[in-house]
């Protein structure tokens, strides 16, 4: 078992012939991803790795079943790709595309929510449940099928952390990179939720970073709702108010979004937090055999 | 992207909202012609990047052409909060009945744009609402159809305005909205917003900040960019696809990805040393990159050692060690450097870097350690 | 019984202080109506006929607990109206105000319905269950409690066949004008469907006019799921096309939307077709002792 | 309301829809000057607001000024469907490779905006969508966010167009969209829209009506309109808040409520009659709005009886039926009158009524009977 996304997936990949597109469509391909379709407006016709690519999403659905796409249609476009897959059926959107104007994903967000789809992202680098799919643009290699649920504002982080989990033996059932956007389709708490009614999960990692009160939120949720142990680490302990660190969400804005905060919720909600990357694997261990 | 005050109020004007026009000045001769153009009292503002002007002693009142003069003379050249004054607005004087608050701003946790009000206006918002939140009144808009008339008009009333104010201060809540929404703001905020002695409405003072990923689609937001208000570096380094921010340690990183970013700084400050900027050198860590990484970083006069950190994923870290060396033969770095290389291929990498005589180590804990050590006691 | 409105309704009048809101308010008090509360912004702690007002629908909700409103505002106001009363939770909308332009209503009719509530109009005339609940224009007086569940287009051609269905002793378990617009909240099939599940009603009348196909989709409706006698009459057999008669809904345009279209669905789907309005009370006894 | 061809065409370039830009004439000698001006093969168009031009010979190129001067002189005047041509215009002559039909619409039964689309353009419509509707693409707006451009380029697609035009159709579907939605429309129609034999995409024909509803917010919408085109007694009711339109029988009808008067018009043609109006005279049926109401169905030569059907609801019998008395006390009627009054103190209003010595009936058919009498034989 996992979640959101295993060998049952039926991948679309938006933005195809694209630059990125077509390399981590190879990169899914190879690793073993279900990519039945592609899509590029004016691209039938042709194929990336093997892949056929077709002219809308509907078209696409209709001809190979895709339940689940992928966005990497530059950001101007982003939000259009959006509202198409999720209109032609499209239950689970994934949208890696960084730099979509906020106001743009204030309406898409609703949408997707009222239609009653999931968007993962934007700005993410997707999911991975290893062994059977990877939907985004993490290394493959590094991950490894085990009980380890993770959760990520963040990119290179999540590698890092699954790479140090991997290497003592702890693979993962999924892990899900939810996005540095200030607006994300996909919250910590959603992702918590999953993981809690996931079988084969049997503890959780959350990566969370300064911004937003996310974080904070997760943090009542696994008070109130998770039995199951989680670690947490807090990117930008010591990152100054009022700049942004990289992802546009990444931010201390009116005293709100600190780092102390964060770890803070957590810690009071009984989550192990770690103060490197490096503590998480036993801080996990130690939180398993509890 | 920040704007100045004056330049909010021209955005806001064009929008319906009633401002208090003023005249912009580099000099204490140009404020006072000004105040004598605009007669009466005037109030001579600092036009900089950044809150507590007034504590600051960047906003004074002027009777006179001649205190105009000498209160701009006081302004300019002012370091408000790191900013140094360069220009100051001239307004006319305001005879001030009642003082109210108005923004519009991301509600994170609902997703949505949420339009707040308070009774208390001109002082800090935050201080408002961390003290006395029950003060502000808070008004979700709908994602798509926008704030309605009637929630507007709501507000007005839980301000407790006589009847006969609710129509205005509700238009001037919808344009602020729409003016939000149409130019891609991230913050739109009147502070106050006044009732004058005549019970005319009147934006007193205005804020705006933009959202950088919806530039494109503004020329005339753009157009408002000062670039003496932005730091050079971070825009050489936004040029190059390079995040970057500049903090006040002595240690330089370079990292691969945000979230990893911070972390290495986090890293750097447990072990204790202290980071001297925020640097994400993108996805591919070229040659190029790196490069441009290390001017960035060695033009900061405090840094006296740097950590490079790089997580292989699609690159491969055997191809980051080539473009950490080559970068080394194009730009001269003389603080110690100590590579933390990790993912695909770091083994690899690593040996290369010895190879080039640069210390490569595995982990990222190691690698501040031994950064903090080199850097030396602060 | 009856439906949507009677004894229990608590009706919030919206634009109470106007002309036709005051008259209106008197009138509907005055026919027993539980009428609990007006809204005029800046008309808080006046009184319309003995029913205090309100700056906003909120605290009229709050403050008396109405859970039915009617909409007497201009028609650039009545809109917001409309999106107030339903923010507000106010379940059921009467809107009785004529010339909301369509384009406005397009958003309005999917929020409300997006909401779970229910519009009835514009440009319609409200609805009456009688000696329960007058929440409209029409006069009360002409009205009976009885049997038959009566559902219509229009105005004053409704209270003539109320009048006659009155006067041989048939009367109106509700008696619900739908409104003349292009775009209205509550259709014929709502209604229908309203009317087959409740008790009190026997059998029904529906009064339909030219334009668009409300007609033809009550038809297949009454074919498939109404076992309740039904008796129809449209208006319009003599109208040209092209033209605009008096309602805005009412044009014959493209073909579509004749009388003679829709007395063909209804006549096929065994309801009674009255050529005038006078034959109805006959076809409706006829159809009720079949 | 309507506007001409021309008008549309020139709001459609407003929102960046290409259109074969022409000049409006309104004799032969203009139309010489502009086929000179625009030089090559023109087309001379009839701008009436009605349908069937071609058919009726409206339409017609000409190769030279003379021939354009001849053709203008052989459209002018003509009656299309009743409306007299009194205006054309010249346009360009323009290759075409194909054609396509564009518009917008509301859909009814869905209660949102309808965009259309079919390969075959440049024909009726509504034949295709009778006999052929699978040649019609057809796409709902999301009624809060509108046309999204994936459905656009859907459209576009379903079109069969190549993949270098699908661009440039999705743009114009989407501006169509966005002029009915700005403009409120009631339809924006383009039949032809053409590609060139260059390629260049065309608006050839243009068609929009805007909801009368929403012309208080469009003051450019209500400058387009077109006196001639109109109805000057439908007009003229229109500015009385009455609804009024001319039919060609003889039965005057005078009736309070729409509906009402519709079932009114059916009863006189099902008891042999012909009516020879529709007329709602609104809600209080004053003596002022009868009067004017008397005025409007007298002024037709074809009235041989009026048939007045009032339903007393809010308003009592009583005061109709002094409203019609003392409307006939202002007004002269020569044509018989059934007064049909139901409702509210409908007794005491008919009794008033037959001492005015007026036929005054209970119910409508009995009224419908006894007016047919009244006007004889057609």
């Amino acid at each position: 078992m996992s979640i959101l996304v295993d060998a049952n997936t039926r991948l679309l990949v938006q933005g195809i012939t694209g630059r990125e597109g077509s390399f981590h469509t190879g990169q899914m391909v190879e690793y073993g991803t279900p990519v039945v379709a592609g899509v590029t407006p004016g691209g039938a016709g042709k194929t990336v790795a093997g892949v056929p690519v077709f002219d809308t999403v509907a078209e696409a659905v209709l001809t190979t079943g895709a339940n689940t796409s992928i966005i990497y249609v530059p950001a101007r476009f982003a939000p259009d790709a959006i509202y198409e897959a999720v209109d032609a059926g499209i239950a689970l959107v994934i949208c890696i595309t960084e730099g979509i104007p906020v106001n743009d994903m204030v309406p898409a967000f609703a949408w997707v929510r009222q239609r009653g789809a999931r968007l993962i992202g934007p700005n993410c680098p997707g999911l991975i449940t290893p062994g059977q799919a990877k939907v985004g643009i993490m290394p493959g290699f590094i991950h490894a099928p085990g009980p380890i649920g993770l959760v990520s504002r963040s990119g290179t982080l999540t590698y890092e952390v699954v790479d140090s989990l991997t290497k003592v033996g702890l693979g993962q059932s999924t892990a899900v990179g939810i996005g540095g956007d200030p607006i994300i389709g996909t919250s910590f708490v959603d992702v918590l939720g999953l993981f809690e009614a996931d079988p084969a999960t049997e503890a959780i990692v959350m990566i969370g970073e300064i911004g937003g009160t996310d974080e904070e939120d997760a943090a009542a949720f696994i008070r109130d709702r998770v039995t199951k142990p989680v670690v947490g680490f807090i990117a930008g302990q010591s990152a100054p108010a009022g700049k942004r660190m990289g992802h546009a969400g990444a931010i201390i804005s009116g005293g709100a979004g600190t780092a102390a905060s964060k770890m803070d919720a957590l810690t009071a909600a009984g989550v192990g937090v770690a103060r490197t990357p490096s503590e998480v694997p036993a801080l996990l261990r130690a939180a398993m055999s509890a | 992207m920040n704007v100045h005050e004056y330049q909010a109020a021209e955005v806001l004007a064009r929008y319906g909202i009633p401002t208090n026009e003023g005249i912009v000045v580099t000099d204490p001769e140009g404020a006072m012609e000004a105040a004598r153009t605009l007669g009466g009292t005037v109030a001579i503002k600092a036009q900089v990047h950044s809150g507590g002007r007034g504590k600051a002693g960047g906003i004074k009142l002027a009777h006179s052409p001649e205190e105009a003069s000498s209160a701009a003379g006081a302004i300019l050249g002012l370091d408000i909060q790191g900013h140094v004054v360069s220009k100051v607005l001239v307004v006319p004087g305001v005879d001030i009945a009642r003082e109210f608050y108005l923004g519009v701003i991301l509600d994170r946790p609902n997703r949505r744009i949420l339009v707040m009000a308070s009774a208390e206006g001109g002082v800090d918002i935050e201080e408002v609402a961390r003290d006395r939140p029950e003060r502000i009144i808070r008004v979700l808009a709908d994602p798509a159809l926008g704030l309605q008339a009637y929630q507007a008009r709501g507000m007005a009333f839980d301000l407790g305005l006589p009847s006969d104010k609710v129509n205005g201060f509700a238009s001037i809540a919808a344009k602020l909205y729409r003016a939000y929404v149409d130019e891609d703001a991230t913050l739109a905020e009147i502070n106050p917003l006044i009732l004058t002695g005549a019970g005319e409405w009147l934006a007193l003072d205005s804020k705006m900040s933009f959202d950088d990923n919806a530039l494109w689609r503004h020329d005339g937001i753009e157009a408002m960019r000062d670039p003496a208000e932005e730091d050079a570096t971070e825009l050489d380094a936004r040029r190059a696809g390079i995040s970057f921010v500049k903090l006040d340690g002595s240690i330089g990183c370079i990292v691969n990805g945000a979230g990893l970013a911070m972390a290495t700084m986090d890293a750097v400050k447990l072990h204790g040393g202290d980071p001297a900027n925020f640097l994400d050198v993108g996805g591919g860590a070229s040659a190029d990159q790196v490069a441009k990484a290390f001017e960035l970083v060695t033009s900061d006069p405090n840094v006296r050692a740097i950590l490079i950190n790089i997580f292989g994923g699609i690159t491969r870290g055997d191809i980051v060690a080539q473009g950490i060396t080559e970068a080394l033969g194009r730009v001269t770095v003389t603080a110690p450097i100590v590579v933390r290389l990790a993912g695909t291929n770091a083994e690899e990498g690593r040996a290369k870097l010895a190879e080039a005589g640069l210390t490569a180590v595995e982990t990222m804990d190691e690698a501040a350690i031994q950064v903090v050590a080199a850097a030396g006691p602060n």
